[in-house]
């Protein structure tokens, strides 16, 4: 990937993650997750991996936001009423992130395994990298117990959600 | 220059943070729950490099770690659902999307 | 399926089907009478040495079976099992709330208790005991009345401390053979005892002491007893002061004195301070009581000294008399417990002061009561008397003849000879307090108990009686158990 | 079997079947009871009237059998207890019939004949007991059934209370007999009689040790005959039926005593020591009982104390003279049975006659309303005293002879006693009888129906002749008759009585008050305050530090309740706290584990 690429969507994605923590209005953080989404759906491409970075389009960017925004307008949220700063508090979850992103750096500095470039890809001449063939067999012959696992969660999921809504109906 | 997996792990740690702190500093609840979603998106984006880093013998990605990043996202959906239904049984219940109203937990 | 399986299963599989919904006083007659019935044919066709085997293998990888079998005095514990449930259920009183499940909690005491004494792995063993503890807790803290709630918690903690304790020191007695030669069947064990090295002995027999002690109500885990025991409802009472506490002391003959001799060596001094502050110490906080139902929970504390101290005395003799102690002290607490229950039932208080005269309005009452009475402090004519009496024999003879500097034994048995002085000044006041005098005014209304307590209580006695006037009935069948247990 | 197996088992069990048959199925039924009981008491003189002519036997079955420990149920029919089962079979069937009448009105006469018959069974047993463990079981159950007794009319508080104390005297006694038996038993490895004396051998290595086991189960016989200090509960327990009083508190149970100790004469024998504590006991007890009779107004009470002083008598004889075949021990018990037998009977006739009138000042004059039972009670009160040539005297001067040769000391006191004896009887007597009447109620006074004067006569007759019988009942050697204890004696006698006669005779009121006779010497208050001193402040003691255990028991509970409470501080409730700690503990984790 061009490096170039890597740093304008990079930026772009943590710059809009800044905003959804930042903005007052959710409907606002709601949008700047999408673009944030987009940008990381990007970042996959850069990496080979151009079915995940379709699902994470269509899912992330598509249905969850989508129902995120529906919440929210089912509420009526408005904008938060400017509240009173409980400053101990902001500084201290401050802290623990910014010392988390401390750590974070410190360990990726003293790991010299990572600071590789990625290694070439071993295509047949003329082919560009099937992925979602490779995916697609990988889960379908190495994981299908949890696949199938998945399916069940999908399904008690569904009806989870229902029964949560219906009580309320009563 | 080149690109190196600690570029992208960073990236992710960093977006990981971010999601941290969302979740540390906001009280709304809908918000929180973005950043949640950040934060699991912040996990796949470093899977996913790791995916593209470990190239296998036949010069392919190991496309385990795709699988699971694939299963995260799904199982992100459904919680996202579940997750989301909850909050509008507890707005029902208490008016609020406040966390700090919310503190039947307390003894 | 032997006879035995069916005196252990009938009552447990009677108490799921009166969960479910089986009428529930009247199966739960049918159930006790037929275990009676089944235990006096198990009795009569007894032969000898381990009879009525069945294993069923549960886990043999870990060589863990579910196998039963009873010798002579596992026949006589579970005839003492079966004749207390028989009262128990017979006296129990018209009950408000879920009456099944109160029906239910009691034959799981009974099933419990029986398969504890039928079982011949020591897992089960323990396992069926915590079984029959559950149903006790519950029955406090659901029916009890006081100060319930309390007395259920108390108990609870204190024998779930208890068995605690009692498995580390199983683990430890099964760890302590060597490899190879490690088994959960209580009969190998016993063939095998010359395996355990003797200097571990004594680290494993202070487990087992303390954890059966605690059980047993041993001085200084006791404070447990009498409160319980006065919350309880009268068929948990009767079934935990007369059945169930004596698993404790079963277990110490059956695991502990076979298979540890040097460990008792090692705790015996402890062991007969211990036994003697249940005498005498124990005698003495019962004399301070005000109630009969606090008096007789810590009687029969008291009572757990003697049997303790046949069990110190370690020969023929003090064993086979604290076995028949085990029997004798269960029918009379369990007597005792029925007729406090009554008056419980029909009198607003049972301190002392409040009660009086009772004799005059219920006779038989009086009388019964006397006799009970009679027999927990030791009269000749009732199992307690022959046992006791074999029981000082026992621990006398463990000391040094013809000579008056006494070994420490000796002294116990002085001092427990005195302990039937104070049971005597506890009881006999007791019963001049409730039911001699001119009768008072609260008690004004008091009849005599009604046809089913009446009959459950001269069951008692007479089974009593029977083990008073002819002991050798019962001793036929302790006497060569015990033999082979301390390996004559 | 043959007859002489059969009839001492039939001796020893018709009692206890009729008091089953009673208790079970006539209970309601009071006129059968009493006569159902009667005639046991009959056939049971009869039976051992035979058993009288029997050649010694001894049958047994065993009790208990387990290698190491035998204990026997068996009978031993010889001499001793072919005499007391006369005593027992005999006084019991008078006072059976007595009773008839006696407590003809009472509203729980099955119980009582009940309760009589099982007292019979019970002393029975003991008589023919032929081992310690046997004689301790009917040892106690004597105890009960005199407890049943005294208590029969329980709901006054008063015999409540006298039959609690006699049970508990009793049983601190019984805690010496059992500790001796036990210490006879792990010697000699035998409880029989006949074994013990096979066994002496054995028993003699170390005298200390056989002096402390004869000296502990002579508790036994102190508990049981009363001797000092545990002889309070007799007096008390004239609170029970005067029958009662004239059969078990008089003439049998606590002669059982007297008898215990003459079964093992052959042990006190080898012991000296113990021989004389024995003798010393018995002497101490008959002169303070002698002493607080003289000061007594309750005609029930005065025979107690009576009784107490004639057992003290025995007892020093015992320890004077043990001998296997009874001395004049069993001499004066069985002479003293009738007498005093034949004292309560006239006693409870008197009282039954005055509607329970038991203080003799509201007496007097009774000779002229009741002739007969006067009469008889005269012969009674001479028996008792030593007047010449009734049974008494020569009971009392075989007791006197042993004495004199034995030790100067108790001879003395023996004869001190004899004069209070004198004093004290006539005392009751003069008061009680002669004079005129004091009350209403003695103007009223009556001779009793036949069942009740027949056996005051038989008593009588008996009272008179027991002194005579063949030598060879009681003594394994020769006695003589020797003057120089028959004179003084006779001049104690008349001594005693000459000057109770001189201060009582026309008295209304009691001119002598000496208030530590007349209160026992505040024995009671005594032992009051040392069982409220020492029992109960022992019991009250180790209640609170029961509750304290149960306290610290509670400490670790309250323990695990704070540290709950602590860690329930720290549920504050806010979600984003929460999650605070926790990003905290991750970072520090990482800290810890990458950094550190």
């Amino acid at each position: 990937m061009n490096p170039i690429l890597f740093y304008l969507f990079s930026i772009l994605m943590l710059g809009f993650g800044i905003a959804v923590v930042a903005n007052r209005n959710p409907v606002a953080s709601a949008m700047s997750l999408v673009v944030s989404f987009f940008c990381l759906a990007a970042l996959y491409v850069g990496l080979d991996a151009y079915f995940l970075a379709s699902i994470q389009v269509v899912v992330y960017a598509g249905a969850v936001m989508v129902l995120f925004l529906f919440i929210i307008m089912l509420l009526d949220l408005k904008a938060e009423q400017r509240r009173k700063f409980n400053k101990l508090a902001i500084g201290g979850g401050a802290l623990v992130a910014l010392a988390f992103a401390a750590q974070l750096v410190g360990v990726l500095g003293s790991h010299p395994r990572g600071d590789k470039p990625f290694p070439e890809l071993k295509l047949p001449v003329g082919e560009s990298l099937n992925d979602l063939q490779h995916v697609g067999e990988t889960l379908f012959s190495l994981h299908t117990l949890p696949f199938q696992v998945i399916g069940v969660l999908i399904l008690v999921a569904t009806i989870g959600v229902i029964v949560i809504s219906k009580r309320e109906l009563k | 220059m080149t690109l190196t997996l600690n570029h992208y792990l960073l990236v992710s740690g960093l977006l990981f943070s971010i999601g941290f702190a969302g979740v540390l500093l906001r009280r709304n609840i809908i918000i929180i729950f973005m950043c949640l979603e950040l934060m699991l998106n912040a996990a796949n984006l470093s899977l996913v490099a790791f995916s593209r880093f470990n190239v296998g013998a036949d010069g392919l990605p190991n496309f385990n770690a795709q699988v699971l990043t694939f299963f995260i996202i799904t199982v992100a959906a459904a919680e996202v659902a579940v997750g989301l239904a909850i909050i509008v049984a507890l707005y029902r219940a208490r008016q609020t999307t406040h966390v700090e109203d919310i503190t039947t937990l307390k003894f | 399926m032997t006879v035995l399986n069916f005196i252990v299963l009938l009552p447990i599989l009677n108490a799921i089907a009166i969960a479910c919904g089986a009428p529930a006083r009247k199966s739960a007659l049918l159930s006790a009478w037929t275990q009676l019935a089944l235990t006096i044919v198990a009795m009569c066709g007894y032969r000898g040495g381990f009879a009525y085997g069945s294993t069923w293998a549960v886990a043999p990888e870990w060589g863990l079976n579910l196998t039963f079998g009873a010798d002579g005095l596992a026949l006589v514990m579970l005839l003492l099992t079966a004749i207390v449930t028989v009262a128990a259920v017979w006296v129990t009183p018209k009950i408000e709330k879920r009456e099944n499940l109160f029906y239910a909690c009691v034959l799981l005491i009974s099933g419990g208790a029986a398969g504890a004494f039928a079982s011949v792995d020591m897992f089960f063993f323990y396992a069926f005991h915590e079984l029959a503890l559950i149903p006790t807790f519950l029955l406090i803290g659901i029916w009890g009345q006081g100060e319930r709630q309390v007395a259920a918690w108390k108990i609870t903690i204190y024998l779930a401390v208890g068995s605690m304790i009692l498995l580390v020191g199983l683990a430890k007695l099964y760890l302590a053979f060597p490899e190879g030669a490690r088994t959960f069947d209580m009969i190998e064990m016993t063939k095998a005892r010359h395996l355990i090295p003797a200097a571990e002995q004594g680290g494993i027999y202070i487990w087992l002491l303390v954890g059966f002690g605690v059980l047993i109500s041993l001085f200084p885990f006791h404070s447990w007893a009498a409160p319980a025991y006065a919350a309880a409802p009268t068929p948990a009472a009767m079934l935990h002061a007369g059945v169930l506490k004596k698993f404790g002391l079963y277990g110490l003959i059956r695991i502990a004195v076979p298979l540890l001799p040097e460990g008792a060596k090692v705790w015996m001094n402890l062991l007969l301070v211990l036994l003697v502050a249940n005498i005498l110490y124990i005698g003495l906080v019962t004399i301070a009581q005000k109630k009969l139902d606090w008096m007789l929970g810590y009687s029969s504390v008291m009572h757990m000294g003697y049997i303790f101290l046949g069990i110190a005395a370690g020969n023929a003799i003090g064993i086979t008399g604290a076995s028949l102690l085990m029997l004798g002290h269960g029918l009379s607490i369990a007597a005792l417990f029925a007729m406090c229950g009554y008056l419980r039932q029909t009198s607003p208080s049972l301190a002392f002061t409040s009660l009086g005269g009772i004799a005059k309005k219920a006779p038989f009452l009086g009388y019964a009561f006397g006799m009970a009475a009679f027999a927990s402090i030791g009269l000749p004519g009732f199992a307690n008397f022959a046992s006791e009496a074999m029981v000082f024999f026992g621990a006398f003879k463990a000391g040094p003849a013809a000579t008056l500097d006494f070994s420490s034994i000796q002294l116990a048995t002085v001092c427990g000879l005195w302990g039937v002085v104070i049971s005597a000044v506890y009881m006999l006041r007791a019963y001049r307090q409730i039911f001699q005098g001119e009768p008072q005014a609260n008690v004004a209304a008091f009849k005599d108990p009604s046809c089913s307590i009446k009959w459950s209580v001269i069951l008692l006695l007479a089974a009593l009686m029977v083990g008073g006037l002819w002991p050798k009935s019962m001793l036929n069948f302790i006497q060569p158990s015990v033999e082979a247990l301390i390996g004559k | 079997m043959n007859n002489n197996e059969i009839i001492p088992w039939f001796i020893l069990l018709n009692p206890l079947i009729t008091a089953v048959l009673i208790l079970f199925v006539f209970r309601k039924n009071h006129g059968t009871a009493a006569t159902v009981s009667t005639m046991s008491a009959f056939f049971g003189l009869v039976g051992s009237l035979c058993a009288f002519t029997l050649a010694p036997t001894h049958t047994l079955v065993l009790w208990i059998d387990i290698p190491g420990l035998q204990i026997p149920i068996g009978v031993q029919l010889d001499h001793l207890s072919q005499v007391m089962l006369l005593v027992v079979t005999g006084i019991g069937f008078l006072v059976h019939l007595y009773s008839t009448v006696y407590m003809e009105h009472d509203e729980s006469k099955a119980r009582f004949f009940g309760h009589l018959s099982l007292f019979m069974f019970s002393m029975l047993g003991i008589v023919l007991a032929d081992n310690f463990a046997m004689m301790f079981i009917f040892w106690e159950l004597v105890g009960v059934s005199s407890y049943l007794l005294i208590g029969h009319w329980f709901t006054r508080d008063a015999a409540g209370k006298a039959a609690n104390k006699a049970f508990m005297m009793n049983r601190i006694g019984d805690f010496g007999f059992m500790l001796g038996i036990l210490m006879l038993w792990s010697t000699a490895g035998t409880v029989t009689f006949k074994g013990l004396e096979a066994a002496t051998g054995t028993l003699t290595t170390n005298p200390m040790f056989l002096t402390a086991a004869i000296l502990l189960v002579f508790c036994g016989a102190m508990g049981k005959s009363a001797q000092f200090p545990l002889h309070t509960w007799l007096p008390d327990a004239m609170e029970g039926p005067t029958p009662v009083s004239a059969l078990i508190h008089a003439a049998t149970m606590v002669a059982a005593g007297v008898f215990m100790l003459a079964r093992i004469a052959f042990l006190i024998g080898l012991s000296p020591a113990a021989a004389l504590i024995i003798a010393w006991i018995g002497a101490i007890t008959s002169i303070l009982a002698a002493l607080m009779a003289t000061q007594q107004d309750d005609i029930k009470r005065i025979l107690a104390y009576s009784t107490l002083s004639q057992l003290g008598y025995m007892v020093m004889a015992i320890g004077l003279a043990p001998d296997p075949s009874g001395g004049p021990a069993m001499f004066h018990l069985f002479t003293h049975a009738f007498f005093k037998a034949l004292l309560f009977l006239g006693a409870g006739a008197v009282i039954h006659a005055l509607h329970h009138e038991q203080d003799i000042w509201k007496m007097g004059g009774l000779s002229k309303h009741m002739p007969k039972t006067t009469v008889t009670f005269a012969i009674g009160t001479a028996a008792l005293t030593g007047f010449p040539l009734l049974a008494g005297f020569w009971s009392k001067d075989s007791i006197l002879a042993a004495a004199s040769e034995k030790s100067t000391p108790l001879y003395i006191i023996g004869l001190c006693v004899a004069v209070l004896t004198a004093f004290y009887m006539t005392r009751l007597f003069v008061v009680a009888f002669l004079g005129k009447p004091r009350t209403e109620a003695a103007h009223h006074g009556h001779d009793c129906p036949a069942r009740m004067t027949v056996p005051l006569l038989i008593l009588a007759v008996l009272s008179v002749i027991a002194g005579f019988v063949p030598e060879k009942w009681f003594f394994s050697a020769h006695q003589h008759f020797h003057w120089n204890i028959a004179i003084p004696a006779t001049i104690a006698f008349a001594v005693g009585t000459a000057i109770a006669f001189k201060i009582y005779s026309g008295k209304d009121k009691d001119p002598i008050r000496v208030s530590a006779f007349r209160n026992k010497f505040y024995l009671d208050e005594i032992y009051g305050a040392i069982v409220a001193g020492t029992q109960d402040v022992l019991a009250y003691i180790a209640n609170a530090v029961d509750s304290l255990i149960s306290g610290i028991v509670r400490l670790a509970g309250m323990a695990a309740w704070g540290v709950g409470f602590l860690f329930r501080l720290l549920q504050f409730g806010n979600v984003q706290g929460y999650s605070f700690v926790f990003g905290l503990g991750v970072v520090g984790l990482i800290w810890f584990v990458v950094f550190k």
